[in-house]
Order: structure tokens, then C-alpha cells, then sequence
């Protein structure tokens, strides 16, 4: 079990563009970590940097003890699965599934009964003597997988594998990788630009914007704790909501005061003063209708079936309220709202960063 | 079901199409016709499409009265030569050029473009003093090197535009399997850029066939005449232009080319498409 | 060992290697020769060379030979831009329909570009023969008067352009074919609901879609044929007087049949330099043609 | 080299060739080493039609048989490449070592350049005094040789169709006056009365020297000005432009092959061409080869008779690499069996230049000179009379950018102007002026 370190790795392309900027992360051994950012936020350029794709502009990147960053891609023992599965279009499944065991000098019957075991275990044994244009989109993915897993690499790199499959597909590929990571144990790394695909099959999330990491921890930790109003609009849908206000010192203390929302006493939040600039956040789920000092309008009403989505509008806010599915709401309707006041976060102005725990 | 009208406007689209296309090949098959043709019927009037008493003699009288075979046994050793010459460096160079990130590789490019586009006449003096220079005037080697200096802008160029249409992961892939950089240019990067190759191939190797002013100034020697030199000296600049044996001579020199083509069409045609225009 | 990344680099420059040393010098140092020698006096037989300065360059741009050439070169490449472009486009409009022997169709309408220049030019001059040829006894067939098509002007120019644009319009029509299939046919479905006529199709659909390809067909093709010798020359060798001599066709005669090899490299550096604006043209517009990354 | 070597049994091999060759090597004209080495000797050649390729092919099997240290490659270039291919070889420093049949214009400017090797040894072995006297004249230059003269040609013939004048009740016309007027009665529908070149071709250029001689005009004046804006020149654009709807259409682009071609094929019933027409009618048209005479090409002005004869020579480039070799060669091109296969593999278009082969029965025994043994005479004695163009006449000097100004196409061009695009024919005279004096300056 290998883990990847990453010291102080910085990508320039050009005189002055960072691509990646002072990247430190430790991915553990046997993790799953998932680079999720936007696109161009230097997610893929870091995973093909570890890769041995691109090299860096500054730092080191160690395998466990042994710093690989000067290695060949080929010398590193990483297995990488590409978006479009970049099978060789000249060789047969067979082939594609060969060509990493041909290049490590493994014995032909030796070959055999590994190619024959991996296509067993993925389920691809009737194609082995397809060529990849003949496979549809799962099945190249899965000779992708067969690929990589054949030759048992230290490391496995995904970027963003799913991306080019149907919805349905995709949520089948999530668990089987899931189930895959479980049976190897391998650390893997895997980039994607996808919330869902992060927050269901990651150990920890690595979110990254500009260059920049903005916060690595577990799922859950992502989600109920985002670092900075980046990562807090970034994860979660709808889009967690945001108030603009102010604190200001109350009769009870520090408090935070919007046009929107009622006074929030925020006693005792470390690092809030008064006079400071801030957004409050809180997610839709936490929003309760019907009740509360806020008033807005009803501007669009989604019903899913196992719940709805109300948009509501107020002034220049929108707010997004996911509720019951029997409520009875029409549009335009006025409507009262409260969020729980457990449940908010407040990101300074200035930097974006969160205030208090 | 189409209404009558619009099937009627198809129909004279259609028949409209094939006269066109017979009217643009009308010229071949006026030559192939010609060189079938004995002297009489060459000047009968009125003239006619196919030979009434279709005849050899023509070819027989080109390839006995003139050095014909020797001309094409040069072209085709010239052509050939500067095509697989120019095959290997185009190929390795437009593969340094595309998936090695090397500086200063946007100036090269740009300089490129440049030899691509220059006039041949420009540079024709100096480059036959050079050739001269290494002692290879009035020979099929001068030739080579003159041609090269033709086809090899054209052919870095075309390729590079088919490397560029290659997926990069295809390589990078093929590094991360244990793959050497070289070793992933052969056995996966070729593979790919086959269709290219081929295609930058019959284009390099129709320049070289058809090329003439090089040819003119540069070969005064008989035996190491190419084809249109050879043709346009003996046949045409000749006492009396036999028309019967220039057509004869004509369709020798392009009707294998047409044959040739018509096999590889799928990848010249890609070719067009795909690499001469994206330029 | 070398790190990775300097031994990618070393290795890249070695296949780059043969291709630049070729060029540079295959091309590039006579091209520096060639701008050299425009200012000598030079004599190919006697091969004496005297620096005359920018002698050369006065003497042709007081040339009204010089100016002809020019004034024809251009001629030339506009009728055969606005030949080759048009026909080509029609052609392929033709040909992306649904017909018998489509196919079949579109392989024949390639030949004339695979034909040799030379069997190209044969076979026109056979054809239009003044007493033997093809064309006019159609043409005279048809009651019209027998036509010199290629000894007076502007008959011989006309016919170079048509017979230099016989040649090359499959290329037109290969690239535009290329690109009409890659067009939507819901664009047309779209248009059709709309209520728009075939011809405001063919405008306010299919021109858009192929702009971008004929903008940098007519640079390529105006570069290739502004140079163009080859054709010229078998055909008319720049006869009748100096109808259809190009510039090209001035250079060799110039040097060739002159010998005023100084004056032939003047009129080749002057070509060069209007090359050069057709090629910054052609930069700029295959920069802004989104389909192409090629060259930045 | 012993001269029992070279000569063999055959009778006619006896014959001067042979010694001269022998001659030239007994002199030590070649040194050792170069007599031993092997040598490749590259011979240019003008004429080039495939039976002369054949007489060629057998000179140098003999001579190789003879010289077997040396290997001949024969090059055979046409006129209207000429001057570009030497310019080529001259500019590559790849200059072949012999020139042979070479027009005598082009050798006369190479002279003047300065290019050229004397070659006294190898007419002084052949016997100065067999060379007709104009072609003794127009090659020694300063008491020495600088061409051997090979054979003539006379493209100052009026071939016209006896029947077709017969019918019209015509005589062969003896002036140009009397020229326009056959042609104009035997210009009906498809065929046309006279055939001569009007494009930017070889032939064109050079014919002009002969018609502004015969009209009284120079091109270059005794003391090497350009005279060539006079009213000989104007004449002569007059009188073309008169002929010019007497042709056929095409003759706009007509060079050599055309011009006779259109009389071969029967379409002009006159032509203006070398001895040639006996043998292309022959091969090419037998039907009207009863029919076919010639005159000495018609004349401005009865008194003031000119014509003008290829004067056809064998020349040695200084930068040749093999001069010795090439004189050998050069000398052997005379030996009388293999020449005269060479002159009448052209029967009638090429006439030898010493008079010992002209009166010898192995030249005139050929059938079809036998045949047209008065058409024959005619052409010798036109060719007698007649001059070089660049040396119009025997006490001018070498107009030394002969070559040059044949080879700049300005004549055909100021034709052109005024055949084709209607300039006045002063204006487009003037313009030639103006352009060979340019050329001449440079």
C-alpha cells in the first residue's frame, strides 16, 4: 500500500499562470481521495503530475518514502484510467489488456491467465477479440478498468472516468468502483468536477479552485463544515444559500444583521467582530416555510415526487427551499421563512473563509 | 412520399450532376480514347468518342521510339525515394512538433508555414548552385534533394495537423503501461497516424511524379530524365508532336496514379479533410 | 541519469532534429542566398558576379514587362480563385445530395487533381487544337466561330484559368464536401419549419457553416496559385506577347533565357514579399477560425 | 594510340575521320594519364530525332571500340531548351564536354563570352580547305577556329505543293509580293496557303534575322549598335501581318514541328522549312510525297538576294573536364560512314559541310535524295549562297550576342504585338529596340 505525499507542488504554464500553487496533501495508503473542483482548478493537471504526465514546475512528490517525481510515468507503477478510456484503437481488447504486462516483460501464458482472471472479473470475457470502436461507452469503460487493474499497480489515477457515460450507467460504475476499491485496498486518487460522484465513493475530498487546495476532509465533513464560501457554494444542490449582512454588537452580544433575514445573535463567534462584512449560508433543508420573521415570494415550485424544491424570491435574493411534498404553495404567494439557526455558516467578506468553528 | 414536382427537381439535380461530372472527366477519357486511335482516325472528322479499330501501336510506338521506360523507371525511383525519405523525417519531426512540449516549437511552426508556402521559382537558382555545389547535378540524387526541399514542408505540415487529431491519452496511456516515449510512438502513436502517412505519402509522391521545372533545368542527361521532361523533350518539343503517342505517353504516366488512388481514396480523401485544410 | 523530463526534451529535439536541419538548409539558407544575389549582376555562364546594389530592384520596378507580369499574376489568381471556389462549392452542394451513383461520382470529380500537370496540359492543348481539337469542332459544331484559345488574348488567359481551375477544384470540393456532411440536419429541419426557401437554406444555413472553410480554402489556395509555373508554362509559356506571363514565369525567363539571374532573384524576392501578406492573412484567419488550434 | 588501331578493314572507314582522330592522339594532344584513365565524355546534342539517336548510338560505338578508355554519353537537348540547360550546366559548374549540331548563333555567343576552346587541331586534321568557304569564314575568329562546323540546314526554303499551284494556275513565287498572293489563292475553308511560325518559339526567333536581311535591315549594326527600329524591320511586320490570315489558326503558337506539320498534313500548301519535309511526307503522308518542290524562300526584292543556313558546329566549353577526349570525339563525328548515317538518318535536312562528303555517292545514293535530287540542289545551292544570321555577310563582324538576343524571344514577341494584339508595327519595332538594347548593355 503506497501513500502519495505532495510537497509544496507548483505547476506554472508560462511566464506567470498557475496551473497548480503550493499544493501540500497527504493521500493515506488504501484511500480514495477525490480532486472536485470547476474545471481548470488544477485538479487534473496535479493528478497527471502524479501520474508522471506533467512535470513540476517545483516540489516533490514521494511514494511513500521514495520521491517518484523525477520517474518516467512507466517507472512510477500508477495505473491511470483516462475520461475517453484512451484504449488503443489498433489492438484488440485482448491487446489493450496485454500491453502493460508485454511492457513489464510478463511471460505469454503467464499473460494469458491474467488477461483471462481480469476479464472474468470484469465481465468482458466475450470481447476480448472486439476492437474498443466496437464496444459501447460501459464496456470500454470496463476494459479502461482492466487495464489498469491488470498489472496491479501501487496507484490508481482516475480522471473523471464517468464522465462520458449515460446517468443511469454512471450510478452502476459508482458502486462497482466502490466495490472494486474495497476488494484492492489500493490508494486511489480520482478526479472529477462531479459533487455527486465525490461525496458517494471518496474516503476524503480534496476541493480545489484556482490552483489552490480549499479543503480536504471526509465527505460529510465537506458538506456540514465547508471551509470557505467557495466550497460551501460548490458542494451541495441546490446551491447552499447565501444572506449578505453585517455584525454588529447587540444588546446580547455580537449579532448578525441582513435585510433578509431577522437578527441572528451570534454570540461568542470566534474571530467575528463587530463592523465586519460577512454571508451567512444555510442549505435548503434547513430552511422551514410558513413560519418566521422573513417574508418572500414564490417564484418557481419543483416537485420531484419524494420532495419539492420552492424557489423564493426577495428583493435581489433567492432563496432555495427544499420541503414536504404534500405542502400547498402557489406562485407568487407570500410567503414566511426561517432557517435554523444551528445550521448556519458565516463567511467573512474579505476572504471568503469561514468565521467560527 | 415526395410530391411529383420535388422528385422531378431531384431527378434533373441528379442528371445535372452526372453531366458535370462526365464534363470534368470528359479530358481523361478524350486521352484515353486518343491513345487508342490510329493516325487516321486521330484527324477523322467528325471526330470519334471510342476508337473505331482500337490499337496498340501507339503504346508500342512510345515505348520503342522513346526511352519511356527509363524516364518512368526515374520518376518512380525519385519519386519513390523522396516519398519514404521524407515519410521518416516528417513523421518523427511532426510527432516532436505535436506531443513534446519543446521550446520554441510555435517559432518553428511559424517557419514551417513559412517553407510551405514559399515560391518554388525563388529558390530554384540557389538551390540547384547547392546541388551543383555537392556534385550532384544531372543526377536522380540532385533530384532527391531537390524534391525533398519541396515535399518536406508540405508533408511536416500535413502530418502534424494528423498527430494533432491523435488523442494525446492514447500515449500518455502507453507511458503509464511502461512504455518508453519512443516505444509509445511505435506501438501506439503509428498505428494511429497510419491513415496520415499514407495520404502525406501519395501526395508527396504525386509532387515528385508531376514535378517539372527542377527537372527541366537541373537534368540534361537523357538516361536520368524524369517523365514530364522526358515526355516534353522527346514527344513534344520533339520535330512533330504525335498526338497519338503524347496521349499514349499521357495515360501511361497517369492512369496507374489513378489506379493507385482509387485504392487508398478512403485515406486520401480523409486526408484532404482532415490535415490540408485545417492547415 | 538525466531526469525524465530533460531526457523527453533531448529526445523530442532529436526527431526534430533532421526536419529542421533540411529545411534549414534546403530552404532556409537559399532562400538567404537568394535575397543575396538580388544584389549582384550575375551571369550563369560566365558566372560572374558584380554587387550592382539595389540596381536589380530599380530595374524592375521601372519595368513595364515587371508590371504586366504582376498585373497578370493577378488576374490570373483571381479568375482562378473565383472559378475554383465557385465550381467547387457547387460541386459539392451537388454531390451531398442523395443521388444514383453518388459514390462512383464523387471519385470521379477527383481525377483532374491526381492528373500530372504535364498530361493536364497536354491534354487541354490536344483538345483545343486549332484544327484537330475536340472543342472547336464542338464549338464550330455548335454554329459559332472558331475560337484561338490559346494565341490571343484575353482568350489564352481565360483558358489558363479554366484549365488551372479544372485541376485543383476537387480540392475545393473535397474540403467543402467534408464539411457540409458535418453540418446538423436539424439545421435544415429547423429552417424548413421556419417556412425558409431552398436558396435562403443554402444562405442563411449552409454559408454560415462553411465560411470558416472556404476562408482559409481561398488563403491556401491563393497561395499555392499565385506560384503556380508549372501549368502556365506547358500551357502557353506565358504567350501570346506577355498575356498570361505570371510573375513566376517572368523569373525564369529572366534568369534562364536572359540570364539576368540578379533580376530573376529581384522579381523572386518581390513575390516572396507578396507572399508573405497572403500568408499573415491566412494566419490571422485560420487564428480565428475556432475549428482549427493549429497554429497559435 | 597506333594508328593501324583505328583503322579498320572497311573501305570507308579509311576515309579522313579516322586519320584525323589518329592525327590529333599521334600529336599528343592527349596526355598519359587521361589517355589511361577511364573517361566519361559528355556530348550534347541538338538534333535529336530517333533515327539520328540511332547514327549517334553506332559514332559511339565505334569510337568506343577504338578509345576504349573512353565512354561517350550522348545528351540530346532541344532547341528551345538550349540556352536554359546551359545556363543550368554552366551555373553548376556541370558543363558538358562537347556540343554537337549546336545552331550557329549560340555557338557565336558562347565565343563571345569567351567560353569557348579553340579548335584548330581538329579542323586542320580534317582539312581546312574540304569546309565550305562561308563556314571557314564564320568560325575562325582572329586566324583560329572556335567551332568545327558540323552540317547545315536551310530553313530558307519555300516548300510548296505542285498540284495545288498546278491547279490555281500559280508559279513559285520568287518575292514576298508574289508570296501573299499564292497564299491568299490557295486559302480556302480548312486549308490555309502558307505555313510559318508566328509564336514565341525558336523557329520564330530565328527567322526574323532572315526576313529583315532580306528586307535590308540589320539588328545589329558593323559597329555593334542596335539598328534594329528601321524600316526593313517594319516591313517585315507589314508582310507578316499580311500572311498571318493565310494560315492556319493555330499558327499563332507555331514552332518547327508545327510549321511543318501543317504542310505535311496537307493543311497549308506552302511551308517554310529545311530539307526536313521530304522525309516527314514520306513517313507521314505519303499520298502528296509526288507533290511536294521547293524554292529558295521568296525574296523582298529580287536584287537583293539573302539566306540564311543553321551553320551547324561542334564546340569545346573551356570548363569542359575531357577537352582532349571531346576533340577526339569531335573528329571522329566526321569519319564518313557513321556521318553520313547521322546526315541522311534527316535525309535532306541536314547537308554535310565538306564538300569531299556532299559530292560523295555514299551521301547521295540515299533513295529519297535520289528522288528529290532537284529539290536536293535547291537547298544546296540556296545553302551556298546563304550566311549565318550572325554574320550577315563575309566582311561583317560576329554580332557576338547572337544567341542572346535570338533566345530572349524579343523578336517573336515584337511580332507578336503586332500580329496578334494590333500594335503599329514602328511602336512595336521601337519596342524591340528598346529591348535589345537593354540586353545588350547587360
Amino acid at each position: 500500500m503506497t501513500e502519495i505525499a505532495l510537497k509544496s507542488v507548483q505547476k506554472k504554464f508560462g511566464a506567470d499562470v498557475y496551473a497548480v500553487e503550493n499544493l501540500d496533501l497527504i493521500i493515506a495508503k488504501g484511500e480514495f481521495l477525490t480532486l472536485l473542483g470547476p474545471s481548470g482548478c488544477g485538479k487534473t493537471t496535479t493528478l497527471r503530475m502524479i501520474a508522471g504526465l506533467e512535470t513540476l514546475t517545483s516540489g516533490e512528490i514521494h511514494f511513500n518514502d521514495k520521491r517518484i517525481d523525477q520517474l518516467a510515468p512507466g517507472q512510477r507503477n500508477v495505473a491511470m484510467v483516462f475520461q475517453n478510456y484512451a484504449l488503443y484503437p489498433h489492438l484488440n481488447v485482448r491487446g489493450n489488456l496485454e500491453y502493460p504486462l508485454k511492457k513489464r516483460g510478463v511471460p505469454r501464458d503467464q499473460r494469458q491467465t491474467m488477461v483471462a482472471a481480469t476479464a472474468k472479473m470484469l465481465q468482458i470475457e466475450e470481447l476480448l477479440d472486439r476492437r474498443p470502436r466496437q464496444l459501447s461507452g460501459g464496456q470500454q469503460q470496463r476494459v479502461a478498468l482492466g487495464r489498469a487493474m491488470i498489472r496491479d499497480p501501487a496507484v490508481f489515477l482516475f480522471d473523471e472516468p464517468l464522465s462520458n457515460l449515460d446517468a443511469q450507467l454512471r450510478a452502476t460504475m459508482r458502486a462497482e468502483l466502490v466495490r472494486l476499491h474495497l476488494r484492492l485496498g489500493k490508494t486511489m486518487v480520482y478526479v472529477t468536477h462531479d459533487q455527486l460522484e465525490a461525496m458517494t465513493m471518496s474516503t476524503r475530498i480534496a476541493v480545489m479552485y484556482k490552483g489552490r487546495l480549499q479543503q480536504i476532509d471526509t465527505p460529510a465533513a465537506i458538506y456540514s463544515r465547508p471551509a470557505n464560501r467557495f466550497v460551501a457554494g460548490f458542494v451541495g444542490t441546490p446551491t447552499m444559500n447565501f444572506v449578505e449582512g453585517v455584525f454588529s454588537d447587540g444588546a446580547s452580544g455580537l449579532e448578525f444583521r441582513s435585510t433578509l433575514l431577522p437578527t441572528i445573535p451570534v454570540p461568542g463567534l470566534s474571530g467575528a467582530k463587530a463592523g465586519m462584512a460577512a454571508d451567512v449560508g444555510f442549505r435548503s433543508e434547513h430552511v422551514v416555510l410558513g413560519q418566521g420573521a422573513a417574508q418572500a415570494e414564490v417564484s418557481v415550485i419543483e416537485a420531484l415526487g419524494h420532495e419539492t424544491l420552492v424557489l423564493l424570491t426577495a428583493g435581489a435574493d433567492e432563496i432555495a427551499v427544499r420541503t414536504r411534498p404534500d405542502i400547498a404553495l402557489r406562485v407568487g404567494e407570500k410567503v414566511r421563512f426561517d432557517a435554523a439557526i444551528d445550521q448556519l455558516h458565516f463567511f467573512a467578506k474579505t476572504d471568503g473563509n469561514r468565521i467560527g468553528g | 412520399m415526395k410530391s411529383l414536382p420535388m422528385r422531378l427537381a431531384g431527378l434533373a439535380a441528379t442528371g445535372f450532376t452526372w453531366l458535370l461530372v462526365l464534363a470534368v472527366t470528359f479530358p481523361l477519357l478524350w486521352m484515353l480514347g486518343t491513345a487508342f486511335k490510329r493516325p487516321t482516325e486521330l484527324f477523322a472528322k467528325p471526330p470519334t468518342f471510342f476508337p473505331h479499330a482500337p490499337t496498340l501501336q501507339n503504346f508500342v510506338d512510345v515505348l520503342e521510339q522513346t526511352k519511356f521506360t527509363i524516364y518512368a523507371t526515374n520518376s518512380l525511383i525519385v519519386a519513390t525515394v523522396t516519398t519514404l525519405f521524407v515519410l521518416v523525417v516528417a513523421t518523427l519531426g511532426a510527432h516532436a512538433m505535436v506531443s513534446f512540449k519543446l521550446m520554441g516549437r510555435h517559432v518553428v511552426a511559424r517557419a514551417l508555414l513559412l517553407c510551405y508556402m514559399l515560391p518554388t521559382t525563388a529558390v530554384l537558382i540557389p538551390i540547384y548552385l547547392m546541388i551543383a555545389g555537392l556534385g550532384l547535378a544531372n543526377s536522380l540524387s540532385g533530384l532527391i534533394v531537390a524534391y525533398t526541399s519541396l515535399t518536406l514542408p508540405f508533408a511536416l505540415w500535413l502530418m502534424r495537423a494528423f498527430f494533432a487529431g491523435i488523442p494525446p491519452e492514447i500515449e500518455a496511456a502507453a507511458l503509464i503501461d511502461g512504455a518508453s516515449r519512443l516505444r509509445a510512438f511505435v506501438d501506439v502513436v503509428l498505428p494511429q497516424a497510419l491513415p496520415g502517412i499514407v495520404t502525406t505519402g501519395v501526395f508527396s509522391f504525386l509532387i515528385c511524379w508531376n514535378e517539372y521545372l527542377y527537372s527541366l533545368v537541373m537534368i540534361n542527361d537523357d538516361r536520368t530524365r524524369t517523365l514530364p521532361t522526358g515526355i516534353m523533350g522527346t514527344l513534344v518539343n520533339g520535330y512533330a508532336i504525335e498526338w497519338g503517342m503524347v496521349m499514349a505517353a499521357a495515360t501511361m504516366m497517369s492512369v496507374p496514379l489513378l489506379l493507385v488512388f482509387l485504392f487508398l481514396q478512403r485515406y486520401v480523401v480523409q486526408g484532404f479533410g482532415a490535415g490540408a485544410v485545417k492547415g | 541519469m538525466l531526469p525524465s523530463t530533460l531526457r523527453d526534451q533531448a529526445l523530442g529535439y532529436a526527431l526534430l532534429a533532421p526536419s529542421l536541419l533540411l529545411l534549414g538548409g534546403l530552404l532556409g539558407w537559399p532562400l538567404i542566398q537568394a535575397v543575396l544575389l538580388s544584389f549582384y549582376d550575375m551571369h550563369p555562364l560566365t558566372r560572374r558576379v558584380i554587387y550592382v546594389g539595389l540596381e536589380n530592384y530599380t530595374d524592375i520596378f521601372e519595368d513595364d514587362m515587371f508590371w504586366r507580369a504582376f498585373a497578370n499574376n493577378f488576374v490570373w489568381l483571381a479568375g482562378s480563385l473565383f472559378l475554383q471556389i465557385g465550381g467547387g462549392v457547387v460541386v459539392a452542394l451537388l454531390l451531398n445530395r442523395t443521388f444514383i451513383g453518388r459514390g462512383i461520382a464523387r471519385s470521379l470529380i477527383l481525377f483532374p487533381y491526381l492528373m500530372p500537370v504535364l498530361v493536364a496540359a497536354l491534354v487541354w492543348r490536344w483538345m483545343l487544337d486549332d484544327i484537330h481539337g475536340i472543342v472547336n469542332y464542338a464549338w464550330i459544331g455548335m454554329g459559332l466561330k472558331r475560337i484561338d484559345w490559346l494565341s490571343t488574348m484575353p482568350n489564352a488567359m481565360v483558358t489558363v484559368i479554366v484549365v488551372g481551375s479544372w485541376r485543383v477544384f476537387p480540392f475545393v470540393v473535397i474540403a467543402v464536401l467534408a464539411r457540409l456532411q458535418s453540418i446538423p440536419q436539424q439545421l435544415y429541419e429547423a429552417a424548413e419549419v421556419d417556412g425558409a426557401s431552398r436558396w435562403s437554406q443554402f444562405w442563411d444555413v449552409t454559408m454560415p457553416q462553411i465560411a470558416n472553410v472556404l476562408s482559409v480554402i481561398v488563403l491556401l489556395r491563393a497561395i499555392w496559385d499565385f506560384r503556380e509555373f508549372d501549368l502556365i508554362f506547358l500551357m502557353t509559356g506565358g504567350g501570346p506577347v506577355i498575356g498570361t506571363t505570371t510573375l513566376p514565369l517572368l523569373v525564369y525567363k529572366e534568369a534562364f533565357e536572359l540570364f539576368k539571374m540578379g533580376k530573376a532573384l529581384a522579381i523572386a524576392v518581390v513575390m516572396m514579399l507578396c507572399m508573405l501578406v497572403l500568408i499573415a492573412a491566412y494566419l490571422r484567419s485560420v487564428r480565428n477560425a475556432p475549428a482549427s488550434e493549429e497554429i497559435r | 594510340m597506333p594508328a593501324k588501331d583505328i583503322v579498320s578493314p572497311d573501305r570507308r572507314s579509311l576515309l579522313k575521320a579516322a586519320g584525323a582522330a589518329a592525327a590529333l592522339s599521334l600529336a599528343g594532344r592527349i596526355p598519359e594519364a587521361e589517355a589511361q584513365a577511364p573517361v566519361t565524355l559528355r556530348a550534347m546534342t541538338l538534333q535529336r530525332a530517333p533515327l539520328q539517336m540511332k547514327a549517334y548510338e553506332a559514332m559511339v560505338k565505334g569510337f568506343e571500340a577504338v578509345n576504349r578508355n573512353i565512354k561517350v554519353e550522348v545528351l540530346p537537348v532541344s532547341q528551345t531548351d538550349l540556352w536554359p540547360k546551359l545556363a543550368a550546366a554552366y551555373a553548376g559548374g556541370d558543363v558538358p564536354d562537347l556540343v554537337m549540331q549546336i545552331t550557329s548563333e549560340n555557338a557565336v555567343s558562347l565565343h563571345g563570352q569567351g567560353l569557348l576552346q579553340p579548335v584548330d587541331d581538329v579542323v586542320r586534321a580534317l582539312g581546312e580547305a574540304d569546309f565550305e568557304p562561308a563556314a571557314q569564314n564564320l568560325f575562325k575568329d582572329k586566324g583560329s577556329y572556335f567551332a568545327v562546323p558540323a552540317s547545315n540546314n536551310c530553313v530558307s526554303l519555300l516548300w510548296y505543293r505542285k498540284d495545288l499551284l498546278g491547279e490555281a494556275g500559280l508559279a513559285p513565287p520568287q518575292t514576298w509580293e508574289q508570296l501573299v498572293n499564292v497564299a491568299r489563292r490557295l486559302t480556302k475553308g480548312d486549308k490555309y496557303g502558307a505555313s510559318m511560325p508566328y509564336g514565341k518559339t525558336a523557329m520564330t526567333n530565328s527567322i526574323t534575322w532572315t526576313l529583315v536581311y532580306q528586307a535590308g535591315g540589320r539588328i545589329i549594326a558593323p559597329d555593334n549598335s542596335v539598328v534594329f527600329n528601321s524600316d526593313a524591320t517594319v516591313a517585315v511586320l507589314e508582310f507578316l501581318k499580311e500572311m498571318h490570315p493565310f494560315m492556319p489558326p493555330g499558327v499563332n503558337r507555331y514552332d518547327f514541328s508545327d510549321v511543318l506539320n501543317a504542310y505535311v498534313q496537307g493543311t497549308s500548301a506552302t511551308c517554310m522549312y529545311t530539307g526536313r519535309a521530304i522525309v516527314n511526307v514520306n513517313n507521314e503522308n505519303p499520298s502528296i510525297a509526288d507533290h511536294i518542290s521547293c524554292v529558295p524562300f521568296p525574296l523582298r526584292s529580287l536584287d537583293r538576294p539573302w539566306w540564311s543556313g543553321a551553320f551547324e558546329s561542334l564546340i569545346v566549353p573551356k570548363a569542359a573536364k575531357n577537352a582532349a577526349a571531346a576533340k577526339l570525339f569531335a573528329a571522329w563525328n566526321f569519319k564518313l560512314d557513321t556521318y553520313v548515317e547521322f546526315i541522311n538518318a534527316t535525309p535532306g535536312h541536314q547537308i554535310p559541310m565538306l564538300k569531299s562528303v556532299l559530292a560523295s555517292p555514299d551521301y547521295l545514293s540515299h533513295p529519297l535524295l535520289v528522288k528529290y535530287r532537284k529539290e536536293l540542289d535547291v537547298t544546296i545551292d540556296t545553302l551556298s549562297k546563304a550566311h549565318a544570321t550572325a554574320k550577315p555577310d563575309d566582311k561583317s563582324p560576329l554580332i557576338v550576342k547572337a544567341g542572346e538576343i535570338q533566345n530572349s524571344g524579343i523578336f517573336a514577341e515584337t511580332i507578336q504585338r503586332v500580329v496578334i494584339e494590333g500594335e503599329a508595327p514602328r511602336r512595336a519595332a521601337a519596342w524591340g529596340q528598346d529591348r535589345i538594347a537593354r540586353l545588350m548593355r547587360g
